[in-house]
């Protein structure tokens, strides 16, 4: 099994341990991931808001760069799978767009060709390596451990192609098939406030803290997600919502972090210290 | 104006007519111009053009010019055959030519409806004309065969439409069979408590007429039975229907339910179907008291004897009329009837689908027909409105349009929702006081007393938030939604996001067609409409006849509809089926396929492509052999007759290809 | 000695089968030699065009014309023919309906000089020289006929009164033609000389066709060991037996091979091959696209095989390029 | 190729329960679509003869279009599947002979698709449109020029004998 | 207290625009919109909403333009499209939030100093030179333009990650720069000459 991977902005910086954890788990399922070679921004949402042709064309250029290589694109963070997804739907059903976009990336010296797959790490995990494989490479199970799986809005929304718009449940599979175990709750999909944490505060902590505290109320030890964004916002900023809301003090892994763990992973190659609000509480010295 | 010796050389008169259909052809098409066209086309004696040629003093104009022009032949252009060829046949016959000598030219649904361009439009009309007059010429004259009707007649589904079909049937003195596949016959209605708009309840209307019809002597009622083939065609259809085992012979049961008591079961333990699930039955149990036929049946699925042969057979043994037969086997019986009455009815939305409402995952939320047995007095609740917790609701909310009028799901409206939503409202809040809330996106009343209903319900003081809710959710933000189910809704007139905690939701699941209507449709022979439910043959003026002679449909089998649009539509079904019956014969199409037997070189390439056994081989004559009667004029063997010795009449070679030659010919 | 009737036999695009087949009337040839006076027999006789041209209009009582019509010359011949005889009997199945000379209608003109005279392997043609209809020499000049854009049927090209059937036609049913013209007694003009049935009418295997064929696969004749008792559809084998004149008494069935069509189809059909398809693949057992397609590859030659002599009848006539 | 714009004939047929019902559909809908389709009624796609489409081009026909009931909704139950069967050799033959793809096409719409009767007519007429004319008869004279000179010389050469003989 | 005439009369209402939105890729099926509210109440911000967005849908189609680009809705959007996944007749409702931010800022009508149109255009510079985006500088840079205050109350999350070494104040950004703008100057080219016509 071989893969391209797209790490997007976020898996450079603030969501370095994402990087980490996502490479780690996959090097040690003798997975071979090659990152996309001098891969752009996809264009990511805010963009779109900016020049919707263009962020197509910066999606586009990434598209073209995948297309010389046969292999399924995994793309981590949840932004850049629904542009990059997007982008192919959008190009496939408007041919004007196609035109100027294709036109504009041969003006690069880049040919478009349709046929590329763009994929989540969820997705590969489950459907192309099997909860079974994972069973097997667990060494340490999380056994005892109480996780609120949250998904974020963009890898089921719009386009659920590989999980439930309302109540998706890979990652809780995943989970479950590391030892761990998931609180049942309705928050999976709700939003963690975006961008808006950072440009409007009041409203999106506020959306962060929810998430965190209905995850606390359920008795969860720690929230895990698929998302650099969605990570970001709910570690970085609880000491923001503390002022406003009260302090959750619930750290937020990343789930390739918790599959790394329960392989018996080392925590610093999977970067768990990388949190602002410090796991090791919840993970007892795993 | 031409003459009658008019000189068509040797070719037979033809006259041509075109109509205006006032401006629904003239608008688009030249229709002088197509008249002086085909008035120079070779045989045509008389052409004219006329404002509605399907008006009576249109159809004199034929058959007065027969007479007067000694014509031979008729060609009209107007609108689709499907509408008006019989009209003109007739108009011909009256005249005194054999009314199969005359062709419609379709211009109007085909051409002046679908064309802007008049240039154009007119220039098909004239090909089309000249297509018509060129075949025209080979139509011989033809009789139609006349086969008697057989006067029995086949009511499929033993809902409310069912009931009332097969009784006004029976009532006219035919015998009828009513298949249903459930043990009793009620269908839905039988589950609901009152009906919309006056609340009398459902039981005290329906159970009369539902014994009328077990007692009618020319009902023949099989319940837990299933139609699996239907042959022949209008007039002489052979049915076979499958007859599932009760495992309890229905003439010697008398319906005591003793065998109940005496289960070795003690407790009723098993999923029971007819309350949707909210209470329990045995292994041997009946519906509900007034079942009809009010005979027990044992599920062999959970029955101790049918599973392991091991069981003290109590009930067998308490029943003094010994009509246990844990031996019975599914049969399957033959009838023969002449006409048949569909209605199979529809089924609910799968709530589970809209995740967004937590059905299957929140037990405080339910479906319509759930709420239906609640608020029944003969339901397993015995009409107290109990959450599956035991409590009792303080609020409900009330979601109309789950599984309606929406692209997801189905895009149409369920027309009774919002009556059916205001009927449980109105009961939840007498039977439990509640805080009740209608959560719908427009209300549609559109009956005798539907609007005056909805008026008092609001006079109720029941709440209505005018909005499509978008989640049910567990979830708090204040204290006092602990606990509580959430609905999160936009009261779109207040043009505010509301969230209301409530203890109940009800689901106002839609009406979709039957899982099975794909197969029950090929079965009979019918159509279905896009959304999957039967087709009419006319959405206005045929809405009971479907596109197979002597095939009728009924209720929401066609469609969404209350109980008094199916109850009319049932008497339609009927009426239909008697007119036929009382003509005492069918005449079948004449289009039918014929060997010219000299020709035949018993290739028997025809035999096997009839579907209905038309064609057979002459083992004596070692040829082909068409029965005019089973053939239903499909052309399949005239088409594949590898010597071109089987004609179809009205469709023969020689009409086809000199109407491919006329469209072309220029 | 008494004026016999005088009868002519011409060869146009042919392969001489015909002429065989009139050898093949054996002892009973010489009855009809007797019958009659032969003007014109180019494959046995020696004739000059010149004998033919002195000959006053309609004094050849027959002249039976085989082979299709490729050439100018043939046509020359053909109307001249046409023009000196009383009756003109379109003679087997190249002559009726372009025969296996057709086949060639599936390439243009300028193709086939150009495999024949330049890109057949066995060709060496250095120059690329052509045929060339007419060459001056030392003050001679020499003449070639007009190799014609395709190959026609006889009636397409001169009008023919009546048609015998068959690659060759049977000497049973030249004899019977032959007989016809002798005493007189004559069919409406246009007609084919052959009973105006199909062949599975005259087949002993008729008996052993199923009422339900409803085919699997198509093989061909190599491919399989051909039971001689039953009906080679049932086997598998396009046989066009159901589609095509009888006449013959089924000779290729009789010598364990299936009907290729020579005598062309009956009466009421107007394309042979089309028929032919309309007929046999209905009774394909395949119902999904995929499977029929499965089954139609056992079909790799659809024009050689519906049309192998009909081509040039066919209602697309040739290919369309 | 003239300069008036080349306006396609297509020569349609029709079942009777299905696509021409279809197509009564869309005249009721008043949807709009390419004059260029001449409808043949049929009471089953399973009428059709490989003769008419044939024959249809051969008298000047651009295209062909044959609508039937989907697979499985057959009104004569499974007349569709045998019109499928022999069209598919059909569309084997015909392309072996040199008519180019797509001026023969096989479409089962049904009474409800009114809608489709549209596109795939005015999808048709424009796939056909850019084909350009098919025109055989205009091909057929083409062809027969041939024959006619030499008919003529013949004739000619004829006359001059006449002259000498006189 | 000043008076202000709430009342529309047909010419306050821009046809033009409700036609331009519908025209717009996502805006394809927004007349279809049968006002059910599912999007408002779906949606996560609506609570901090001036116009619900099945208000702004229908003031759109409606043509009242200055209104809609004006509202503060549409800058409030995250596109979590959950609104999108509820719509009963698949309405694009994220994408018409997005084209009208777009012409939002195109007018220039959005509220100054207000930091998410900074947002979207700060990405969009940081693109063009870099072929990357470098959060934190990202970050920096937003609140030096809108709020610099609000920066210090910030600053406290950009110490954590820095600490935890998820900031980096290099911007790295792609080798083939040269070609990214040539993509991106014909794309401009194209729409320059569309323009033209």
């Amino acid at each position: 099994m071989r893969y391209q991977y797209f790490p997007g902005c976020s898996l450079k910086g603030s969501g370095r341990a994402y990087e980490e954890s996502f490479l780690a788990v996959f090097r040690a399922l003798g997975v071979e991931v090659r990152e996309l070679e001098d891969w752009n921004c996809c264009g990511a949402t805010a963009y779109m808001s900016v020049d919707e042709t263009k962020s197509y064309a910066l999606a586009g250029r990434n598209l073209a760069i995948a297309a010389r290589d046969r292999a399924d694109v995994m793309a981590p963070c949840s932004a850049c799978y629904l542009v990059l997804n997007k982008t192919m739907r959008g190009l496939g059903e408007n041919p004007e767009l196609k035109r100027k976009v294709t036109g504009a990336l041969k003006a690069g010296g880049l040919d478009y060709r349709e046929g590329v797959k763009v994929r989540h790490p969820l997705d590969v995990l489950v459907n192309d390596i099997g909860l079974d494989e994972i069973r097997k490479r667990v060494k340490k199970p999380l056994s005892g451990l109480k996780l609120a799986s949250y998904y974020g809005c963009q890898i089921v929304r719009p386009f659920a192609t590989f999980d439930d718009q309302d109540d998706p449940v890979t990652m809780d599979r995943l989970m479950q098939a590391c030892g761990a175990e998931c609180v049942d709750w309705p928050l999976k999909t709700h939003c963690c406030g975006g961008s808006l944490t950072g440009t409007l505060p009041d409203a999106g902590l506020r959306l962060a803290y929810i998430i965190l505290n209905e995850a606390k109320k359920r008795g969860a030890a720690a929230l895990v997600t698929p998302c650099p964004l969605c990570q970001f916002n709910l570690d970085a900023y609880q000491g923001q919502m503390a002022g406003k809301f009260g302090r959750p003090n619930m750290p937020v892994l990343y789930f390739t972090q918790l599959i790394g763990l329960a392989m018996g992973l080392d925590a610093d190659e999977l970067g768990i210290g990388r949190g602002i609000i410090p796991a090791q509480a919840a993970l007892a010295g795993r | 104006m031409p003459k009658k010796d008019h000189k068509t050389n040797g070719l037979p008169r033809v006259g041509f007519y075109i109509c205006h259909c006032g401006s629904n052809i003239a608008g688009t098409i030249d229709v002088a111009a197509v008249r002086e066209y085909a008035a120079g086309l070779p045989g045509v004696a008389v052409a004219r053009d006329y404002k509605y040629m399907c008006s009576d003093p249109g159809q004199e104009l034929i058959a007065s010019d027969i007479e007067k022009y000694g014509l031979e032949r008729i060609v009209v252009s107007a609108c689709s055959p499907n509408l008006h060829e019989e009209t003109f046949r007739k108009a011909a016959a009256k005249g005194g030519l054999n009314p199969f000598r005359v062709q419609m030219v379709n211009i109007r649904e085909h051409a002046s409806w679908v064309h802007t361009d008049r240039a154009s439009a007119t220039e098909k009309a004239k090909d089309l004309a000249r297509a018509a007059v060129a075949r025209v010429v080979h139509h011989r004259a033809l009789e139609r065969k006349r086969v008697p009707v057989d006067p029995n007649v086949l009511v499929v589904g033993g809902g409310i439409a069912g009931i009332h079909a097969a009784l006004t049937l029976a009532n006219a003195g035919k015998k009828v069979t009513l298949v249903e596949k459930e043990a009793t016959i009620g269908g839905h209605m039988a589950l609901f408590d009152k009906t919309f708009p006056t609340l009398d309840c459902a039981a005290c209307i329906l159970t009369p007429k539902m014994s009328a019809v077990k007692a009618h002597p020319n009902i023949r009622l099989w319940t837990w039975s299933e139609v699996e083939k239907v042959e022949g065609y209008v007039g002489n259809y052979k049915v076979t229907v499958k007859r599932k085992p009760r495992y309890v012979n229905e003439d010697l049961c008398v319906g005591c339910m003793e065998c109940i008591d005496a289960c070795v079961y003690k407790e009723p333990k098993f999923h029971d179907k007819f309350n949707q699930g909210l209470g329990k039955r045995k292994p041997v149990y009946i519906d509900f008291p007034q079942a009809t036929p009010k005979v027990v049946l044992v599920d062999p699925e959970t029955c101790l004897q049918l599973k392991t042969g091991k069981c003290q057979k109590k009930c067998a043994s308490v029943c003094d009329r010994n009509a246990f037969d844990f031996g019975q086997k599914e049969r399957s019986e033959e009838i023969q009837v002449g006409s048949i009455v569909l209605a199979t009815g529809f089924r609910t939305y799968d709530a589970k689908k809209d995740k967004q409402y937590g059905y299957g995952r929140y037990p405080g939320v339910y479906t319509a027909l759930e709420v239906e047995r609640l608020v029944n007095a003969s339901g397993p609740t015995s009409g107290e409105i109990k959450l599956r917790d035991g409590r009792e609701p303080k609020a409900v909310g009330i979601i109309h349009c789950v599984g309606s009028r929406d692209e997801k799901s189905n895009k149409w409206c369920s027309r009774v929702c919002c009556m059916y939503s205001l009927k449980l409202a109105h009961l939840i809040k007498e039977h439990s006081g509640a805080e009740v809330y209608n959560f719908y996106i427009d209300m549609r009343a559109p009956g005798k007393a539907y609007e005056e209903f909805y008026d008092k319900l609001l006079g109720e003081g029941v709440h209505f938030v005018r909005g499509r809710v978008a989640e049910v959710t567990d979830w708090a933000v204040s204290p006092e939604e602990e606990g509580k189910l959430v609905m999160r809704v936009e009261d779109t007139l207040a043009g505010i996001v509301r969230r209301i905690p409530v203890d109940m939701v009800v689901l106002s699941t839609g009406l979709e067609p039957q899982a099975d209507a794909q197969e029950v449709r090929r079965r009979f022979n019918i159509g279905c409409g896009s959304e999957g439910f039967f087709q009419e043959r006319h959405p206005k003026l045929a809405p009971v006849n479907t596109f197979t002679d002597g095939v009728y449909i009924a209720g929401a089998c066609q469609g969404p509809r209350d109980i008094p649009d199916t109850v009319a539509q049932a008497g339609a079904a009927a009426a239909e089926a008697l007119a036929l019956i009382d003509a005492g014969h069918v005449e079948l199409e004449p289009n039918t396929s014929a060997v010219a037997e000299a020709e035949c070189s018993g290739c028997k390439t025809c035999v096997p492509l009839c579907p209905y056994g038309a064609v057979s081989f002459d083992e004596a004559k070692r040829k082909a052999a068409i029965n005019e009667v089973l053939c239903k004029g499909c052309g399949v063997c005239a088409a594949a007759c590898p010597s071109g010795s089987i004609t179809q009449n009205l469709f023969g070679d020689d009409e086809i290809f000199s109407e491919i030659e006329g469209v072309l010919a220029k | 000695m008494p004026d016999k009737p005088k009868v002519a036999f011409y060869w146009c695009a042919s392969c001489g089968g015909c002429e065989e087949a009139v050898v093949d009337l054996a002892e009973d040839i010489l009855k009809v030699v007797e019958a009659v006076d032969i003007v014109l027999w180019p494959v046995a006789m020696d004739f000059k065009k010149e004998d033919i041209e002195a000959r006053a209009d309609k004094s050849i009582t027959v002249s039976f014309i085989n082979g299709a019509v490729r050439t100018s010359e043939q046509e020359e011949w053909a109307r001249l023919l046409r023009k000196k005889s009383a009756f003109v009997i379109s003679f087997g199945a190249c002559a009726n309906s372009g025969g296996i000379p057709a086949l060639a209608n599936q390439s243009a003109r300028e193709d086939i000089l150009k495999y024949v005279y330049e890109d057949c392997p066995s060709v060496e043609n250095p120059a690329k020289s052509r045929p060339a209809t007419a060459h001056a020499e030392e003050g001679r000049a020499l003449t070639l006929p007009e190799f014609r854009g395709m190959v026609r049927a006889l009636d397409e090209v001169i009008d023919v009164d009546y048609y015998l059937p068959g690659c060759p036609p049977t000497p049973k049913l030249i004899q019977e033609a032959v007989g016809a013209l002798l005493t007189g007694n004559l069919p409406p003009k246009g007609t084919v000389l052959s009973p105006d049935v199909a062949l599975c009418d005259q087949c002993k295997r008729k008996d052993s066709k199923p009422a339900d064929l409803s085919i699997k696969e198509f093989k061909r004749p190599h491919q399989v060991q051909i039971d001689p008792e039953k009906c080679m559809l049932a086997q598998g084998l396009l046989c066009m037996g159901p589609a095509t004149r009888a006449g013959c008494e089924a000779l290729c069935p009789g010598g364990n091979m299936p009907c290729t069509g020579c005598f062309g189809p009956t009466s009421k059909v107007r394309d042979h091959g089309a028929k032919f398809i309309s007929s046999v693949f209905s009774n394909l057992a395949a119902k999904e696209p995929g499977e029929i397609d499965a089954a139609l590859d056992g079909v790799p030659d659809p024009v050689g095989t519906f049309y192998r002599y009909g081509l040039a009848k066919s209602l697309l006539r040739r290919k369309i390029n | 190729m003239s300069t008036v714009k080349f306006e396609p004939k297509i020569v349609a047929f029709f079942c009777n329960w299905c696509t021409y019902t279809a197509a009564d559909l869309a005249g009721v809908s008043r949807l709009k679509y390419a004059p260029n389709v001449r409808v043949i009624r049929v009471m089953c796609s399973g009428r059709v003869d490989p003769q008419f489409v044939v024959e249809a081009f051969a008298k000047g026909a651009d295209g062909v279009l044959l609508g039937g009931c989907h697979p499985g909704d057959c009104h004569y139950a499974e007349g569709n599947y045998k019109t499928l069967r022999r069209m598919k050799m059909l569309e084997r033959m015909l392309k072996a002979m040199g008519v180019e793809d797509g001026r023969f096409r096989l479409e089962w719409i049904s009474g409800a698709e009114g809608d489709k009767v549209r596109s795939v007519v005015n999808e048709m007429t424009e796939k056909v449109r850019s084909l350009g004319p098919l025109d055989l008869p205009g091909k057929f004279r083409e062809w027969d020029k041939e024959i006619e000179e030499l008919e003529a010389r013949v004739k000619a050469s004829e006359a001059e004998e006449e002259k000498i003989h006189a | 207290m000043p008076l202000e005439r709430k009342i529309k009369y047909e010419k306050d209402c821009d046809r033009e625009f409700a036609d331009w939105v519908t025209s717009q890729t996502g805006g394809e099926n927004l007349r279809h919109c049968i006002q059910c509210g599912v999007c408002s109440a779906a949606c996560p911000l609506s609570l901090y909403m001036d116009y619900t967005p099945r208000r702004l849908i229908n003031m759109a189609r409606a043509g009242f333009k200055k209104e809609v680009l004006s509202s503060f809705t549409i800058w409030l959007c995250t596109s979590c499209y959950s609104c999108r996944a509820e719509c009963p007749k698949q309405i694009k409702v994220t994408d018409i939030m997005y084209l009208l931010k777009r012409r939002a800022i195109e007018e220039g009508v959005y509220p100054k100093r207000f930091p998410i149109p900074v947002l979207a255009r700060e990405f969009g510079r940081m693109i063009f030179t870099f072929g990357r985006v470098d959060e934190s500088l990202l970050v920096a840079n937003l609140f030096l333009r809108t709020n610099w205050l609000r920066f210090l109350d910030m600053a406290g999350v950009g110490l954590g990650l820095m600490r935890k070494g998820r900031m980096s104040f290099v911007p790295h950004g792609i080798e083939a720069r040269g070609q990214l703008r040539r993509v991106l100057e014909a794309i401009d080219s194209e729409e320059s000459k569309e323009a033209a016509k």
